[in-house]
Order: structure tokens, then C-alpha cells, then sequence
């Protein structure tokens, strides 16, 4: 009884956590100009996320330690660094894009400028971290995100065709526009494989207290809770698709986004795309500012756990405490928030080689996983993650030249 | 024999050359993200075009209540400060006379449309 | 224990925990004493400051002297010698006290000068079931 | 006479053999408790020097040596285990084996770890 509830948390969890500013803004963008074309790339995207936050989970299961304190350990400080930079840079502009997303939540709402709202956005985020414990930031966060489910809700009321929806799931190249198509397919997959989010889950692993018992849990948690999750994901394509596609509407605000929910549901839809929008983009707010503060505690060695007073791991405190501050300034100055969403999701996806790389090498590793250690099958599956991350290295950039902006 | 470890394959490269390498590609590639897209004739019509799109789709919803005023004044200033910037843009793009005569019509409904929203809205 | 120790692989990065199981750093490098007819001796472990800086790379000490100014990089730097480490597994147990470790002022200066200071840092936090 | 010399400084250090040729990159360095009257101190057995030069750091080589290992020991990894007192590190940046080459392999060989 007791696993099948962990089991549903789990779920939950994975699935009301996914939705958040970037797979919004991205889902709507490659709706609103592709149609269902880009459901691939979603699929994609979630496909990976999961085999990589199993594999995270699982090192963390077995051996009791984060990613990233293994990463720390295995490859030396002086390694250790690239990663350590490779993720702090784009996971802090994602954090800026996520203030933005609950700022501009709350301008949509009051009528009162998204600027304002963004310093005490911050205050609020870093006092849930100041006194929550760590399943009260993950779960509470997440079982609010389940308001999400309205995109779906929305899709059922619009009669879609679903095969053509299905026909989207298997790559095709576009007719026209092809920069564009292909940075929507490189920003999409960015807003799913975030790194911070592997990260994230190794040290909630430990926050929970998993053991060598919770593999399956684990297995459950990484691949059905994201599928569901990226099966949300997906209505947020499909809906755009169907509204804005055959009126030729370009998505270059975030206040149009509001109209996909709007118009197939009127004032309620549009309450809740409002509603979704906050928490979600609060939930990623306050994860992925704590995953920074993980990465440097476990990285250096400092003492830290959202479960602990702050007094008893002062420098982990100080961390988020800083790194929530710092990232509530540029939306306080005003940057456009979906810009920035578009710049730090196409980072993140360049960013990807230097946490895939070496997960690959961890989890052959017999000192470590012990009789866990990847199958043929699971190299097969990240080995050709670290392919395509490779690729998105390589590509992010030219894409963004040519097809984002 | 042992299987390389990630230690061994990180000790091999103790030289520091391989790890600048790495930081430069980093930043390289975040300055390189800082551009901006290609813009030409035919992605500025259709940008304004969208916007004239999004305000009657907006006129629409806020007719049926389904959007609340803060969001329609919203689209609004966003629709005139992207006719702001789309006109010059499209001027300097067009290059021939149909496409001058073209790209005026384009601007001209989406006028329409901010003023039949203003409109409405009042 | 098995037979020897990898000082690459077990000791080296390290996470170290002292006396009472508290996380207090990571083995940021190892120093060995070479001595004539005899095996090299591992003598200390150094926690922080130049040492890592100096492994990060050479950008990282001109950074940190860039911060620092003057200083010759000894503050804040841990030397505790090998005969300390209790045990050595996932992390090394060292018989050290965190409060003695130069290493740690960061941590208490900062406790004590600002997450002490704003309210509900010493709050209950449940402890998970 | 005793002299200091930080571990990072001696990993990956190219070994070379009493005629100058390479035997390999410093590796790891295995260590032993050595019992005394008044303490036990850990005292470095022995050095593994390696030919990891070769694929500098690239983790995915892992895979491809692994493949060509199984494809019928093609790989061209070669290591070997060198007692502390046949490693002469009286200069830490150039340190020498005291055997050659020949005698290194023939031991390796011979202890069966190639």
C-alpha cells in the first residue's frame, strides 16, 4: 500500500512538474507556426529526460551519492569545473526566464507591469526555501502544477484530429521556413532535457532518503511520470496549433498565449492558463534555484539539505539565498521574458554534452554501481543522448542565428 | 586489465590546454547565441500580419468575456509598439513597388485593427 | 578494508566529513613527502585555497588573487595530516572538529553574520519520516 | 632530506625509461599501511603509469576501446604497475623508471596484467 502511494507521488510529482516556462513558450511557438510537425520533437525530448533522470536516480540509489558529487569525485576539480559552469550559466537564465513567466502570470492578471512584480516573486521563492522542507517544495509545487491538466482539457474540447497528432510524432522535414522549424525542434528539445533538472532529481533522490528498494519507484517516477508529463507538454503544441495556426498568428509575447486557453474554454480557460502559468513557473523557480545551491554544496563539499535548518548549513542557505536574488534583477530592469526564455532554452540545449558525457562514463563504472551498472540497452539509449547532445552543441548556435530571434 | 574510469580518462588530459579549449567552447557559443534572427521582406509582413491576426482574435474574446482588460490592453500596446517597429523595417525592405504598395496594406489593417480594439475596449 | 588505497581514485576529491559525520569539504589535493631510500609518505590533506585554485587552473588563482589582493593564499585553508582520517570509504572520516578548521571560518562567519540574522534560521524544519 | 610534492602535480606526468623513451602517463598511485613502533603511516607502494595520453580525455573513447577490446584485443591501452623504489623521482616533472622499456614489459608480462 505504502509503495503505491510513493509510486502515485512519484507520478504526480514528475507529471504537475513539468510544464513550466520553457515548454510553454516553446510548445506554443512550434504549435502556432508548425502545426502538429514538431510533436516529434517533444516525444524526443521527454524520451531522453527520462532515460536520464532513471539513470541519475539510479546512481543515486545505488551508491547514496548526488551526480554531482560523483562528477566532482570522478573527473577532479579541474574537470569538475566545466560541468559546474556548463550548468550554472544556463540554468541561471533559465531562472530569470521563470521569474519572467510568474511575473508576467501576475501582469496578465493585475494589469500591474511584470517588472514590479519580480523582486517580491524572489522573496516569496526564497522564504518557501528559508522554511520548506524539501518534499514541500518538490511535491507542494507539484501537485499545484497539476492545474495543468486545463491544456488538456482544452485539446478534448477542440476535437482535434488525433492521428494527425500521431502523424506529428514521427519526424518530417518542413516545407518552408526550415531555420526556423529546425531551432523550434533544437528549443524545444532544450526546454525538455534541462540539466538542472537531472540534477535536481540525483539530490532529491537523497533528500528522500532513496535506497538500493527504490529503483523501481525510480523506474516508475523517470519514465511514466515524464511521459505523462510530456504528454502535457504535447497539448500545449496541439492547442496552439489548433488556434493559432489557421489564423497565422506568430507567437512573439506571452500575452498571446493566453488566447489558446481562452478560446475553447473562454473565462475559465483563461483563468487557468494564468493560473498554470504561475505555478508552474513558481515550482521551476524555486527547483531550479536549489539545484544551483546542489550543485555547489555537493561539488565543494559543503554541508547542505533543504531538510536542515539554515543555520546548520550556512553557506547552502547563503547560495540560494543569492542565486534566487541575483536572478529576480534583470526582470526587474525589464527584459523581455519570452526573449530571454528563447535564448536560455537553446543554452541549455548547447550545454548538454558535459552532463551527458560523463553520466555515460558513471554508470559503467563497477566501483560505483556495482551490479547496477548500465545493460547493453541502457548504453545504447545514452549513448545516443550524448549523440544528439553532441549535435545540439554544434547546431544550437547557427539555429538561433537563422531561425530564432 | 581495468576499465578506464572517468578519472583515468580526466588524468590523461591534465594538460591545460584541453580545458581551455573547453571553457572557450562554452563561451563562444553563448556569445554566438547573443545574435539575432535573418529578417527580410516576407518575415516582416508576416509578423505584422500576425499581430493584426492576434487583435481580432483578441477583439473576439474580449466581445465574449472570456479575457479580462488587462490582457486586451496589453495585446494592444504590444500590436502598436510592433507597427512602431515594423514600419520603418519594412520600408527599408521593400523593394519594389508592389511590395511598397503591399507592405502598406499590411500596415494598414493591422491600424485598423488597433483602432477597432481601442474601440472596443473603450 | 581491501588491499591499499588509490589515492587518485579514493582520496583525491574526496568528500570529507569530520568527527561527528559533518560534511567539511573535499580533499582538494594531497601532499606527499618524498624521502631518500624510502617509500613516499602521504602526509597531508589540504582543504581549500591555493592548492585548488592552483589545480583549477591558472586562470582561477589570477582570478582569486584578483579578489584577494595581497594576500598570500593561506587564509582559509585546511592542512590536516593523513595520520587524521579514521576511515576511508564512500567519504573519509578525518578526526578533526569542524569548528578547528580554517577551511570552515566561511561557513560560521556566514552563519553568524547573516543567515543567523534574519528570522527562522535556527526554525524547526521537519526531519522527513 | 625530505622534499613536499602535491599528488596533481605528479598524475599525469610523462614517465620515460633510463634510454628516454616513454613508457607512459602517471595514472594513479596505489598506497600501503606501513606499521611503525609509534604510528602506521600510508606510504606509496606502487605507481600505474599508463599510455591514456593517447585518447586525451575523450569519455566516450570508453566505449570504442571497450568495442575494439571484445573485437579481439586491439585495443591499444598498455599499463604497468612499477614499484615505488624502481620510479626515480628525484626531479617530480621528469620522473624515470629504473628499468627499460623491454624490462618493464617483460615484467608486466609476465605478472600477466598487460
Amino acid at each position: 500500500m505504502k509503495k503505491w502511494a510513493e509510486l502515485a507521488l512519484g507520478v504526480v510529482t514528475s507529471m504537475g512538474g513539468f510544464l513550466e516556462v520553457g515548454s510553454i513558450a516553446t510548445g506554443v511557438q512550434g504549435g502556432a507556426s508548425f502545426g502538429f510537425q514538431l510533436g516529434w520533437a517533444l516525444l524526443l525530448g521527454t524520451i531522453c529526460l527520462a532515460i536520464l533522470m532513471e539513470a541519475t536516480g539510479r546512481l543515486a540509489a545505488v551508491s547514496g551519492r548526488s551526480y554531482a558529487d560523483l562528477l566532482r569525485e570522478h573527473m577532479g576539480i579541474r574537470f569538475f569545473i566545466v560541468p559546474l559552469v556548463a550548468v550554472l550559466i544556463p540554468s541561471f537564465l533559465v531562472l530569470v526566464s521563470e521569474i519572467g513567466g510568474v511575473a508576467i502570470a501576475l501582469q496578465m492578471a493585475t494589469g500591474i507591469a511584470f517588472r514590479w512584480w519580480a523582486i517580491p516573486i524572489a522573496l516569496v521563492g526564497w522564504f518557501l526555501l528559508w522554511r520548506g522542507t524539501f518534499s514541500i517544495v518538490e511535491q507542494g509545487t507539484a501537485m499545484l502544477g497539476l492545474v495543468s491538466l486545463v491544456f488538456l482539457v482544452a485539446v478534448f474540447k477542440m476535437h482535434p484530429e488525433w492521428s494527425a497528432i500521431g502523424a506529428g510524432l514521427v519526424p518530417s522535414r518542413p516545407d518552408n521556413d526550415k531555420a526556423k522549424y529546425w531551432y523550434l525542434a533544437v528549443s524545444i528539445l532544450g526546454a525538455s532535457i534541462s540539466p538542472y533538472l537531472y540534477l535536481f532529481y540525483s539530490a532529491g533522490a537523497l533528500e528522500d532518503g532513496w535506497t538500493i528498494k527504490y529503483l523501481n519507484v525510480n523506474r516508475i517516477t523517470a519514465g511514466v511520470g515524464n511521459l505523462f508529463g510530456g504528454g502535457l507538454a504535447l497539448m500545449v503544441l496541439v492547442g496552439s496549433a489548433i488556434v493559432f495556426m489557421p489564423r497565422n498568428i506568430q507567437v512573439d509575447a506571452y500575452e498571446q498565449i493566453s488566447l489558446v486557453l481562452a478560446t475553447p474554454l473562454g473565462r475559465g480557460g483563461f483563468v487557468l492558463f494564468l493560473v498554470t502559468l504561475f505555478i508552474t513557473c513558481f515550482g521551476a523557480t524555486v527547483e531550479i534555484t536549489l539545484a544551483n545551491a546542489y550543485l555547489l554544496a555537493q561539488g565543494f563539499g559543503w554541508p547542505w539539505s533543504e531538510n536542515m535548518k539554515p543555520a546548520k548549513d550556512a553557506r547552502f542557505a547563503t547560495t540560494y539565498t543569492v542565486v534566487i536574488l541575483l536572478a529576480c534583477i534583470p526582470i526587474a530592469l525589464g527584459a523581455d521574458p519570452l526573449k530571454l526564455t528563447n535564448i536560455s532554452m537553446v543554452i541549455s540545449a548547447a550545454s548538454l554534452p558535459v552532463t551527458v558525457i560523463p553520466l555515460l562514463v558513471l554508470m559503467n563504472d563497477e566501483r560505483v554501481m556495482t551490479t547496477h551498472s548500465n545493460g547493453w540497452l541502457g548504453n545504447i539509449a545514452l549513448g545516443s543522448i550524448a549523440i544528439l547532445a553532441v549535435a545540439l552543441f554544434v547546431l544550437a548556435a547557427p539555429l538561433y542565428h537563422l531561425g530564432g530571434g | 586489465m581495468p576499465l578506464p574510469t572517468l578519472a583515468h580518462l580526466t588524468a590523461a588530459a591534465n594538460g591545460p590546454r584541453a580545458h581551455r579549449a573547453w571553457v572557450s567552447a562554452v563561451l563562444c557559443v553563448t556569445l554566438a547565441t547573443m545574435g539575432c534572427a535573418k529578417k527580410d521582406y516576407k518575415s516582416e509582413t508576416g509578423r505584422t500580419r500576425a499581430w493584426t491576426a492576434t487583435l481580432e482574435l483578441a477583439r473576439q474574446q474580449h466581445g465574449l468575456r472570456a479575457t479580462n482588460d488587462a490582457v486586451t490592453r496589453q495585446l494592444l500596446d504590444r500590436a502598436i509598439e510592433a507597427r512602431a517597429k515594423e514600419e520603418p523595417l519594412l520600408a527599408h525592405y521593400a523593394k519594389s513597388d508592389s511590395e511598397r504598395v503591399a507592405a502598406r496594406g499590411v500596415l494598414d489593417s493591422l491600424q485598423q485593427q488597433i483602432r477597432q480594439l481601442e474601440q472596443a475596449t473603450r | 578494508m581491501k588491499d591499499g588505497l588509490d589515492l587518485r581514485h579514493d582520496v583525491q576529491d574526496a568528500q570529507l566529513v569530520d568527527r561527528n559525520s559533518e560534511n567539511i569539504g573535499r580533499c582538494d589535493a594531497l601532499m606527499l613527502e618524498l624521502r631518500d631510500g624510502k617509500p613516499p609518505r602521504v602526509a597531508t590533506i589540504v582543504i581549500g585555497g591555493a592548492a585548488r585554485n592552483e589545480r583549477i587552473g591558472r586562470w582561477m588563482t589570477g582570478l582569486a588573487r584578483l579578489f584577494h589582493g595581497r594576500g598570500d593564499g593561506s587564509d582559509g585553508v585546511s592542512r590536516v595530516p593523513f595520520s587524521a582520517m579514521k576511515t576511508v570509504g564512500d567519504t573519509i572520516q578525518l578526526d578533526v572538529r569542524r569548528g578547528e578548521l580554517p577551511s570552515e571560518h566561511v561557513e560560521q562567519w556566514l552563519a553568524e553574520h547573516f543567515v543567523c540574522r534574519i528570522p527562522g534560521a535556527q526554525g524547526k524544519k521537519e526531519r522527513r519520516k | 632530506m625530505s622534499r613536499e610534492v602535491a599528488l596533481h602535480h605528479l598524475l599525469g606526468r610523462t614517465v620515460r625509461d633510463p634510454n628516454g623513451r616513454k613508457v607512459g602517463r602517471i595514472e594513479e598511485l596505489r598506497a600501503r599501511i606501513e606499521l611503525q613502533e609509534a604510528r602506521s603511516d600510508y606510504v606509496v607502494a606502487e605507481f600505474h603509469v599508463g599510455s591514456f595520453g593517447a585518447i586525451e580525455g575523450l569519455a566516450g573513447a570508453h566505449f570504442a576501446r571497450l568495442l575494439l577490446h571484445r573485437l579481439g584485443r586491439l585495443a591499444p591501452y598498455t599499463s604497468h604497475s612499477i614499484p615505488w623504489d624502481r620510479i626515480d623521482l628525484s626531479d617530480p616533472r621528469n620522473p624515470r623508471t629504473r628499468d627499460s622499456l623491454e624490462e618493464l614489459k617483460a615484467k608486466s608480462a609476465a605478472s600477466g596484467s598487460a
